[in-house]
């Protein structure tokens, strides 16, 4: 049992998440909901990921969140379909929730320490990391040792990230256009001339 | 049923928050609210896999005097990947967001409508 | 905001110490929670922080944009050529073991250089995409001004 | 034929495409364009000549270039009857070239070169489909020359053209992947192989209930062959120009679907299994009625190449009666109509676009009194008819008679009926032609003052063929022996 | 070193070079770099896939033991999707070369890292035999994609990019849970451990239930209808030459690591007997083959069009593994290589002609034919390999599938295949149409726009690309035997 408290206070953070129309607002409750999830990892044992949810989610995140709503609307458009039209988006969700739940049936019972989850290469981490790196840390050890390969990959996927928001950002912008209007500026760089 | 109802409740609560954010990605148009919906159903995930790794009665996984029992490191590397790489998505797709602003005036995917029946740029 | 004396005081002392525990995170990461990710994206914050207290371009003499991204590169490379090395001493890609007699003591080691290699990635990545936003509201305000 | 050396099958396939790729790169020097048409022609005709020793004596060549797929080769053999196939096209490629050169030049047609290109490359694939090993080489042979005569049917560029073009490649396409590939795919799938073999290949590898079903497919499939309801390309194709008709419409394209029917019934099917099952006899009495209505149809157009079309899908259909009763006798006769009617119906073609030269004229009813202007075109276009006719002293006599005989034999009534009806009715509406072109007065209003006779060069080449037809009835018996060594 | 130890390399080598390309100056250097990259992945994945034998070839990175550590497990199937993915970059790098000049005048080292980046990804996808390093690297590709998407001058792709974007991460995530419920049942990750562990929990809620959001997720990713809405305009409306990279990989390894979890993870009998996925798989990809190909048939965005044709080539893909047989999985896998082949050249030939026009609409191409007659003819030659005639790659692939489809006893699948190919020689012909019989464009004042040929740069490659899909449609050894070989490792799964 992990703190329903916490879990319940959660849920409430995700639907205002989703239901305040100012952005800013959202962005704020956004890091709320990261900082509750690093206070749910701290009770699951998982220091590591607390830090880096809190870090990453709760700060870099609504950083980058709140620094793009200086570029665009604060405010959601109010929603332009009518409810009715909801139903598709309820029903794969719906649809998608029930099969998890259907799932979860069969699952361990959480916190059982003879669950596969817990008995197999997890077991062995924590057996043999101390003799193999001598180091206390075994995420750093399953991180950057055991499974480095993947923190590699990770590695790449951030200076993918960067090169991906240098590219998109280091054009100069054009002139904001109102919606729709077509850009006679882009006709021209479009245009091809040079051989 | 008692039993099982209160074994799963923590997964059916985590379920209930990823289907907040997936809705949240389908049903809403604002570009800015469906990256927010997005890492709200990543982070719910994770909490799913942290669950997973819990161990009752286990400490976090570093060794220490007078600890002997400790919850699943895998799952927290995993899921440190999994938070980075989410991050990046974020980032990602906040600067497209930031330029589609500038292209069509909006962020609101359904004031633009489908791409494909815009007039020709040459 | 860069008006506010008393901001700028807390801040002197502030960042300094969030530097502080960017590094300690990084090289601590071993023995206690932390490591390259966290110290990486903390470090950043300080950068982050001085920008919004002193200014963008402040932010980019102390830092420059180049230096982010060739450190960004610097970072994935450092990791790689951890590998590569290993490779070239006969062991496998990442196989930390081969780098020193001990292997132990070549587990720790590879591991701080990888671990330093993600730090710099993530810190400097994460200071290119701050700017990159920051940046992006001046010229478009610069536009604005314009028309 | 000793002293011709006998090239590799694919050096005689590959000769048109070359000389195409000559007459190409020439189209800036009229001159040579036509020198090389002439060359290719020549070469081709020789190079196939060359197969007439070795192929007679039992040794025809063969040839395997790459396996394609577990069991399917692009292949090559030359056996008799693909001989002939290709002989018929390599020796009225000669005359056409003589032919075509005069025509398209008198009518002032563009992009001479795109078209002698083409032209060519329509007879490689010809060949190629005649020296088939197995049915994909000859399916990939039937393709190209589908897409090759495309670009000569809208030669012209109009809309009618393209209009037309789009029948064409409709239905020719649409027929070939949708009817004759599954058939190739399911003879594949039930045997194993595809490669041609006398006495057919099937075996018991397909439940006899099946095998109608089968010969459908391919009788079908076969667009080329124009077995209605598929015969709607050939008018359509008719919008090209005569030589392209002539050559192409009345030989190449359409005796290639016929080829192709016989070829799949001989050494797919097998003659023996065909006659003793008779699965193939509902697809002859589509035949007999496709021989009758077209017949009909043509009687009521006013056209002259349209109804030679409409002519030349009855006459198709004599060979696949020939090919599905599958009797000796009327498999001789289906292998004799091949050749008979070829050389017949390009002079018809060739007359046609002779009057069209001279007089600018394409409908029957202005012809009246034409014949007396243009004598000799006339008289070639006459001995044509009657050839076609099948009346004594003209080749295309013999087909007609073993035809006749052979559904006598069969004891097909219907087939025979029709088949005699139809003599009745060429008379009707080819005859008509010429006896109004030479007795009847020249119509109202329709001058005759200035009209001369088609130019020389045009007037040879219908000599040529014309004499043919005399010259087949008077020495059938090489055609004959091979037709019988085939079924047998 | 041996073969094994050269192995990782093919996705080592474009990954490290693409740090190096971002930092490189100019234009034609990072090109080169890049492409010599590519080359090499290239010439590696050749290499191992003509040095593979029974046994899989393995490397433990780090010297871990698997499951503790990461291994890459290459057997006959991903060695041919490595090549396969490698070499279409390589072909696309070569053609691409001034067709970036003049797409992206600037910054080309950036495009070049993320192309290498995004190469790396989907073969490090291919490569690996960790589940979840299958998700890292499919995100290292998919967001090197989105950018190179977003590359275009077009705003459209800037669209295009964000819906993928979203469309692309809801489908990593339905695969990363997926992962987590096998984990949590098993407690591993390795491919091969996981096969080993599922058997005995494979009755079990969680396991369907993870097993069924691997494939929605790989669905989304693989574009299979009704998950393919991303697809037509990302490619309409990215850089040209990522069309042609996209057209020929993307969804290709999405493809094999959908089947890599079908046949090797929960093998084949769960897969196919646990539910109707097979049954389900054949809707989808008849679905797909008709959908795709019918909007093909309408849409005036030649782009779009071929995009939709790839839609429904997915289609033949997938049906090819919902026959569940020796002989359906060797024609998807063949024509994985021949459609990769046929969808490259066509999309170069596009390109090229954009090059020229600057447009992809078909009122663009009108009378094109006669002025740059060398690209249309390729474009035509290359449409035939579409359609599947005879002499062509894409005849080959169909024949397989018709074949694996008489196999299995449906007749009625070969007619809609040749109803679908119908539908391929409708919209190829179109084209053809408006380039060859069509008055050719004017501009403003009445006078007939004049388009040059294309450069022999552009040329070349395209025609390399034409000469290819003739080849491997006479010269089969190579592409079927591989694909054969490829189809059986999967079916006799690791050993």
């Amino acid at each position: 049992m992990i703190d329903i408290g916490l879990l319940i206070f959660l849920v409430v953070v995700a639907v205002a998440v989703i239901h305040v129309r100012n952005l800013f607002t959202a962005s704020m409750l956004f890091a709320i909901y990261s900082l509750l999830s690093a206070g749910l990892f701290v009770v699951l044992d998982a220091g590591d990921v607390a830090l880096t949810e809190a870090a990453v989610g709760a700060g870099i995140s609504t950083l980058l969140f709140l620094a793009t709503l200086t570029l665009v609307d604060r405010e959601e458009a109010p929603a332009i379909k009518p409810w009715r039209h909801h139903w598709p988006a309820l029903l794969v969700v719906g649809i998608t929730g029930a099969f998890l739940v259907y799932a979860t049936l069969d699952l361990p019972q959480f916190g059982d320490p003879n669950s596969p989850a817990q008995t197999h290469v997890g077991a062995q981490y924590i057996a043999n990391t101390y003799e193999d790196m001598g180091i206390p840390n075994m995420v750093a050890a399953v991180l950057a040792s055991y499974r480095s390969i993947d923190t590699l990959g990770e590695g790449f996927v951030i200076f993918t990230a960067g090169l991906a928001v240098y590219a998109l950002l280091s054009v100069p912008p054009r002139r904001r256009r109102k919606n729709g209007a077509h850009d006679k500026a882009a006709e021209k760089t479009g245009e091809k001339s040079h051989e | 049923m008692m039993d099982v109802v209160l074994s799963y409740f923590n997964y059916w609560v985590v379920i209930l928050l990823m289907m907040i954010g997936f809705y949240g990605v389908i049903a809403h148009g604002n570009m800015d609210k469906k990256l927010m919906a997005l890492g709200l159903f990543q982070t719910s995930v994770f909490i799913l896999f942290i669950s997973a790794g819990k161990v009752i009665g286990g400490a976090t996984p570093v060794i220490r005097d007078g600890v002997s029992v400790f919850s699943n490191p895998l799952p927290h590397v995993l899921i440190l990947t999994a938070i980075v790489v989410g991050v990046a998505t974020t980032a990602v797709g906040l600067a497209l967001a930031v330029r589609i602003n500038e292209a069509y005036g909006t962020i609101e995917d359904d004031l633009i409508g489908d791409p494909s029946h815009e007039p020709e740029e040459p | 905001m860069s008006d506010n004396k008393i901001l700028r005081i807390v801040a002197r002392f502030l960042i300094p110490l969030i530097m502080l525990f960017a590094l300690y995170i990084q090289f601590h990461g071993e023995y206690s929670p932390g490591g390259g990710f966290q110290a990486g994206v903390v470090f950043a914050a300080a950068w982050i922080l001085f920008v919004l207290i002193f200014g963008l371009d402040l932010g980019l003499e102390v830092i420059p944009e180049r230096a982010m991204f060739v450190l960004m590169v610097f970072g994935v490379m450092l990791y790689c050529a951890v590998g590569l090395a290993n490779v070239l001493m006969g062991g496998m890609f990442l196989d930390f073991s081969v780098l020193l007699e001990s292997p132990q003591a070549a587990q720790q080691a590879g591991i701080i250089t990888v671990e330093l290699g993600i730090g710099i990635t993530v810190a400097t990545v994460v200071m290119l995409i701050f700017t990159m936003f920051a940046r992006r509201k001046r010229e478009q305000d610069a536009l604005e001004d314009e028309a | 034929m000793s002293f011709i050396p006998t090239l590799s099958p694919l050096t005689v396939v590959v000769i048109p495409f070359v000389g195409a790729l000559a007459i190409a790169l020439a189209h800036q020097h009229p001159k040579l364009r036509d020198g090389l048409g002439w060359l290719a022609s020549i070469a081709f005709f020789i190079a196939v000549a060359g197969h007439i020793g070795p192929t007679l004596s039992g040794q025809g060549a063969t040839q395997t270039l790459s396996e394609l797929l577990p069991g399917v080769s692009i292949a090559f053999a030359v056996e008799p009857l693909g001989l002939l196939f290709a002989l018929i096209g390599a020796s009225l490629w000669l005359v056409a070239t003589l032919y075509a050169q005069s025509y398209m030049k008198s009518l002032n047609y563009p992009h001479l070169a795109r078209f002698f290109a083409c032209y060519a490359i329509a007879l490689g694939a010809a060949a190629g489909i005649a020296f088939s090993e197995n049915l994909l080489t000859l399916f990939i042979f039937y393709e190209i020359l589908t897409l090759s005569t495309y670009p000569l049917v809208t030669h012209s560029g109009s809309e009618e053209a393209r209009r037309g073009g789009r029948i064409y490649l409709f239905y020719l396409l649409a027929s070939s992947i949708g009817l004759l590939l599954p058939a190739i795919i399911w003879v594949y799938a039930a045997t194993g192989t595809l490669d041609f073999q006398s006495g057919g290949i099937l075996g018991d590898h397909i439940a006899p209930h099946w095998i109608p079903v089968l010969v459908g497919l391919f009788a079908f499939g076969i667009g080329k062959a124009a077995l209605m309801p598929m015969h709607k390309w050939l008018p359509a194709a008719m919008v090209a120009p005569a030589p392209v008709s002539a050559l192409l419409h009345a030989v190449a394209v359409v005796k290639a679907g016929v080829f192709t029917i016989l070829k799949v019934a001989i050494f797919v099917f097998g003659i023996d299994v065909l006659l003793a099952t008779g699965a193939g006899v509902w697809v002859a009495w589509v035949a007999a009625f496709t021989i009758v209505s077209a017949s009909l149809v043509a009687l009521r157009l006013d056209d002259l190449k349209a109804r030679l079309a409409y002519s030349t899908v009855a006459q198709l259909s004599y060979v696949i009666v020939g090919a599905m009763i599958a009797t000796p006798l009327a498999a001789i006769g289906a292998v004799m109509q091949l050749a008979m009617h070829a050389v017949a119906k390009i002079t018809l073609f060739f007359s046609a676009g002779a009057i069209q030269v001279a007089s600018g004229r394409k409908k029957i009813k202005e012809f009246d009194g034409l014949g007396r202007v243009m004598p000799y075109t006339f008289t070639f276009m006459t001995i044509g008819i009657l050839s076609i006719i099948g009346l004594p002293l003209f080749g295309g006599m013999w087909a007609k008679w073993y035809l006749l005989m052979g559904s006598l034999s069969a004891e097909q009534w219907i087939v025979a009926g029709a088949l005699m009806l139809s003599s009745l009715l060429n008379i009707l509406y080819l005859l008509i032609i010429p006896i109004r072109g030479f007795f009847a007065p020249a119509a109202d209003g329709v001058p005759t003052e200035g009209l001369h006779e088609a130019p020389m060069a045009q007037r040879v080449a219908m000599g040529i063929t014309a004499t043919a037809c005399v010259v087949l009835f008077f020495f059938p018996e090489p055609l004959f022996e091979l037709a019988k060594g085939l079924v047998s | 070193m041996t073969l094994a130890q050269w192995m990782p390399f093919i996705v080592l080598v474009p990954m490290i070079t693409s740090g190096l390309v971002a930092l490189l100056p100019g234009r034609n250097l990072p090109w080169l770099m890049t492409f010599l990259a590519a080359t090499a992945s290239t010439g590696l994945s050749l290499w191992v896939l003509f040095g593979i034998d029974a046994e899989p070839l393995r490397y433990a990175f780090g010297n871990w033991p698997p499951p503790i550590g990461i291994e890459y497990r290459v057997d006959a199937a991903n060695a041919w999707v490595a090549f396969i993915v490698s070499g279409i970059a390589m072909a696309a790098l070569l053609w691409g070369r001034v067709s970036v000049h003049q797409e992206i005048p600037e910054r080309q080292n950036i495009f070049y890292a993320l192309f290498l980046l995004a190469l790396a990804g989907l073969l490090g996808i291919t490569l690996t035999g960790d589940a979840f390093n299958v998700f890292v690297f499919l995100e290292i590709s998919s967001l090197s994609t989105y950018a190179l998407i977003a590359f275009g001058h077009d705003r459209r792709g800037l669209l295009a990019a964000f819906r993928y974007l979203i469309m692309g991460t809801i489908g990593a995530t339905f695969i990363l849970i997926g992962i987590g419920f096998l984990y949590m049942m098993t407690g591993t990750l390795n491919m091969a451990d996981l096969a080993e562990r599922i058997p005995a929990v494979a009755d079990t809620n969680a396991v369907r239930a993870g097993f069924a959001f691997i494939i929605v997720g790989l669905g989304l990713k693989l574009a299979l209808l009704p998950l393919h809405l991303w697809l037509p305009n990302a490619y309409a409306f990215a850089p040209n030459v990522i069309t042609v990279f996209l057209a020929g990989t993307a969804t290709k390894v999405a493809l094999y690591v959908m089947l890599r979890f079908i046949y090797t993870v929960f093998g084949g009998d769960y897969s196919f007997g646990a539910v109707p996925l097979a049954t389900l798989l054949m809707i989808l990809a008849i679905a797909g083959m008709v959908v795709g190909s019918w909007v093909a048939m309408f849409e005036p965005n030649l782009k779009r069009l071929l995009a939709y044709s790839s839609v429904a080539q997915v289609g033949y893909l997938v049906l090819g593994v919902s026959l569940v047989s020796l002989i359906g999985l060797t024609a998807t896998f063949v024509h994985l290589f021949n459609h990769a082949l046929m969808k490259a050249a066509l999309f170069m030939a596009l390109g090229t002609v954009m090059y020229r026009t600057g447009s992809a609409r078909i009122e663009a191409f009108y009378g094109v034919g006669r002025q740059m007659p060398w690209t249309m003819t390729a474009f035509a030659l290359a449409g035939l390999s579409l359609i599947g005639v005879p002499t062509t790659a894409g005849f080959i692939s169909k024949w397989y599938l018709i074949l694996a489809a008489m196999e299995a006893g449906l007749a009625w699948l070969v007619v809609l295949i040749l109803i679908t190919s119908f539908m391929a020689v409708y919209y190829i012909w179109r084209v053809i149409e408006a380039a060859w019989f069509k008055p050719a464009q004017t501009d403003a004042q009445g006078a007939t726009k004049v388009f040059r040929e294309a450069p022999l740069a552009l040329l070349i490659p395209l025609w390399i690309m034409v000469a290819l899909n003739f080849y491997f449609g006479l010269e089969t050894s190579l592409s079927l035997g591989a694909a054969e070989q490829a189809a059986q490792a999967l079916l006799g799964a690791f050993k």
